[in-house]
């Protein structure tokens, strides 16, 4: 199965927010959609930081070939 | 080469000096007769004339010494008989007669007889001067016809011995005075003639007067000196005396010492002339070896070997080496130093890098940049969505101490007290917490409270 | 195949950049065209090590062989 | 082959110098070019090198038949 | 074949520095001009010193023969 | 053959001087001109030695002659 | 006879040393002269002294025949 992407993760999860804003479900389904919101929350933030550390770990490469250090103010 | 033909080309000195000699030689004494004239007679005492005959004339001296004992005076015209020398004046050129002594023509009856005989022997030939013999140089043996006392003979020993001191001298005694003479001079000649052991005959007399002298004025004392074959010399009387015999003879002497100093040399003066001669010919090849060494040593000297010249040729080389050294050393230099130049500026167009890892970097970073910037607002987003979802948590009203009932283990939310029987496992969601129960008691209604 | 040039590569990369400036990339394609930009840094610096390191041998070999002084002044 | 002189071979040398002067060349070019050159400068150094040996042999050669001292003032 | 003279070598010596000296010649015909340069110096010089030798022998061989005292003063 | 006499010999050695003196010579041409002038001065010498001791002796035997006993080597 | 050539030798001496003083003759032939002259110096010499000296008489005796004895000389 294709892994849902990130923008269609947010999109969900924004799709959620919205639809709870509505505020009109019922606290069963509120329920089920807060705890789906919170897993794309947590979805996302995943892969950000997974992307993160994909790309420390490309820099870091590069960091002993470029002599500098580019990210060290972050 | 000029040399041999100069030497048949007299000097003026040199011609009158050989004919001196010649005539010398030929004529050192001479009987001679003629006529006085152009006679002069100087200051000096001297005389001078010249004699003459039909055809010829003959310049004539007579110094003052042989003056004194003339018994008559010279004069032109006067014809005269006399003993003279012939000699050549260089200086002028002329040859001349000196004389030792002279008579007038002519005079007595002996004086005529004298004169007869004197003419018959020669008109028949007997003084001619063809007859006459040379005398020897240097003779072996002298023969010395005269009395073997008196002062004749021992002055021609005397001057024999005194000219030549080896000399070898034959003594012939003979009268010379009185009738024996005549055959006695006469056997001696013959004896001497067939001894032919001598070169020369001296035929001496001393002075005395004209009667003491008759033998010598003999006929055949005169035809026996004539028949001699060896050269007779006569030294008969004082010089004024002159006698048939010294016609005959083939020399005259005035006196017996003059034959003999005429018959022999004077040794000494031989041994100088040949000392002088050898003298002159070793100087002459000396000095011609001489000059010889001096000039191979002249053309020795300047034979210069040519060290100079291969001197100067090394240098010439050298000096073609260096400048060829050099040129190649300033070819070598001059491309040694382009050669740096450009390769300097090679150096100085290496790739330059700096610029172009400065472009990566930016880029790199550029790229870095945007990254990260995707990825804060990505997060950013997600946030928001997060913070909002929160605020719709449901479960928010437990906070102000409502609390959420479910069914367990179904977990439906207990709406209505109906849904639940008694016993049943119920769990009560708190605000902080959860709490496990069972059902003990329902109350139905629609209400609540 | 004809090796990248220095100067393909930087153009390349350059490319990269201007579309990740323009910021309409999904995270995931962003990540890959990062990722790809690294590589042509790191090809582009490695050339100009290389490079650099080829110099520096070319001009000590040089220095040999013009002896001691010529160059020293440089 | 006819070996190159050195005439031709400093030429050589000035005309890469001068291209790469200009500086429009590609960094993989230019330093093909600067290879070249440094090949170049080496090659007339070895020319100069070796005429330099060679004078010096012949003239020690020569030293012998000229004596000791002609050019000791050189 | 007839032995070169040592005024023809001379000249011929003569004749290679002087082109040498113009300078119009590249390096390695120079160094060629050199070598027969040097060769013509080593001949005329071996003639030069021979030529020396046999001087001194003659003028030895003279004094000699005219013995001891003739030609001190020479 | 018939003997070189003194006067040639030494016409023959002023010549060569002459020609010398005169300067022109190549080296080689000088060389044999020296060569024979030596020569001919050796002959030159050889005869005026033998002469004068030829003449040495013909005046000493003169002098033995015309000495103390003068017929005895007769 | 002997004593005749004195005069000959004598002339003949005369000569030579005439020919030798005119400097005309060579060498050889100044030393061929030379040697003959000093013959005839010795030759004459030997002449001059060649006598016996003594002063003899002729006598003759009964027979007619010619002796000699020696001459009483006072």
């Amino acid at each position: 199965m294709a892994k849902t992407t990130f923008e269609t993760a947010l999109k969900q999860l924004e799709g959620i927010v919205k639809e709870m804003e509505s505020g009109a479900l019922p606290l069963e389904q509120a329920l089920k959609k807060y705890e789906t919101g919170i897993e794309k929350v947590q979805y996302c933030m995943q892969i950000l930081d997974s992307t993160e550390k994909k790309i420390t770990q490309l820099t870091r490469g590069l960091d002993g070939s470029l002599g500098e250090t580019p990210f060290d103010n972050e | 080469m000029t040399e041999p033909k100069s030497s048949h080309i007299y000097t003026v000195s040199h011609l009158t000096r050989e004919i001196k000699t010649i005539l010398e030689d030929r004529f050192s004494f001479v009987w001679i007769t003629g006529e006085i004239s152009n006679y002069a007679a100087p200051a000096s005492g001297h005389s001078y004339f010249s004699l003459k005959d039909a055809n010829a004339v003959v310049n004539c001296v007579m110094f003052k010494n042989q003056k004194r004992s003339l018994k008559f005076a010279l004069e032109n015209g006067l014809n005269i008989f006399g003993l003279a020398r012939l000699t050549l004046y260089e200086p002028r050129g002329n040859y001349q007669l000196i004389f030792e002594h002279v008579e007038p023509e002519g005079a007595g009856a002996l004086q005529k007889a004298f004169e007869q005989l004197k003419k018959k022997l020669g008109d028949e030939g007997l003084f001619d001067a063809v007859h006459k013999q040379v005398l020897p140089y240097l003779p072996d043996k002298i023969s010395v016809i005269t009395s073997g006392t008196g002062a004749a003979v021992r002055d021609i020993i005397h001057i024999a011995q005194r000219r030549f001191p080896n000399c070898c001298l034959q003594i012939v005694p003979v009268a010379v005075q009185g009738d024996p003479a005549l055959n006695e001079i006469v056997c001696a000649i013959e004896a001497v003639n067939q001894q032919r052991s001598s070169d020369v005959i001296i035929l001496a007399r001393g002075g005395g007067a004209l009667e003491d002298l008759a033998a010598f004025n003999s006929e055949i004392v005169a035809r026996a000196i004539f028949a001699s074959n060896i050269p007779v010399v006569t030294g008969i009387g004082h010089e004024t005396d002159s006698t048939i015999a010294d016609f005959a003879a083939d020399v005259r002497a005035p006196t017996p010492s003059a034959a003999a100093e005429l018959v022999l040399p004077e040794k000494k003066q031989l041994v100088r002339l040949i000392t002088d001669l050898h003298f002159s010919l070793s100087t002459a090849i000396t000095q011609k070896l001489a000059y010889f060494h001096q000039k191979v040593d002249d053309l020795h000297s300047r034979l210069k070997s040519p060290v100079q010249v291969v001197a100067t040729a090394k240098q010439t080389v050298e000096t073609h080496f260096l400048r060829m050294q050099h040129a190649l050393d300033r070819q070598i230099f001059h491309g040694t130093e382009k050669l740096s130049w450009i390769s300097q500026t090679l150096l100085g167009a290496a790739p330059q890098l700096q610029p172009r890892t400065r472009q990566v970097a930016d880029l790199y970073n550029h790229l870095a940049i945007t990254m990260k910037t995707c990825i804060f607002e990505n997060k950013h987003q997600v946030r928001q969505a997060a913070t909002t979802l929160t605020a719709l948590d449901p479960t928010a009203v437990l906070k102000r101490g409502y609390s959420i009932a479910r069914t367990l283990p179904d977990k439906k939310v207990i709406l209505d007290a109906d849904a639940v029987a008694v016993q049943d496992r119920v769990e009560i969601i708190l605000s902080k917490g959860r709490i496990q129960t069972r059902v003990e008691k329902k109350i139905h209604g629609k209400d609540n409270i």
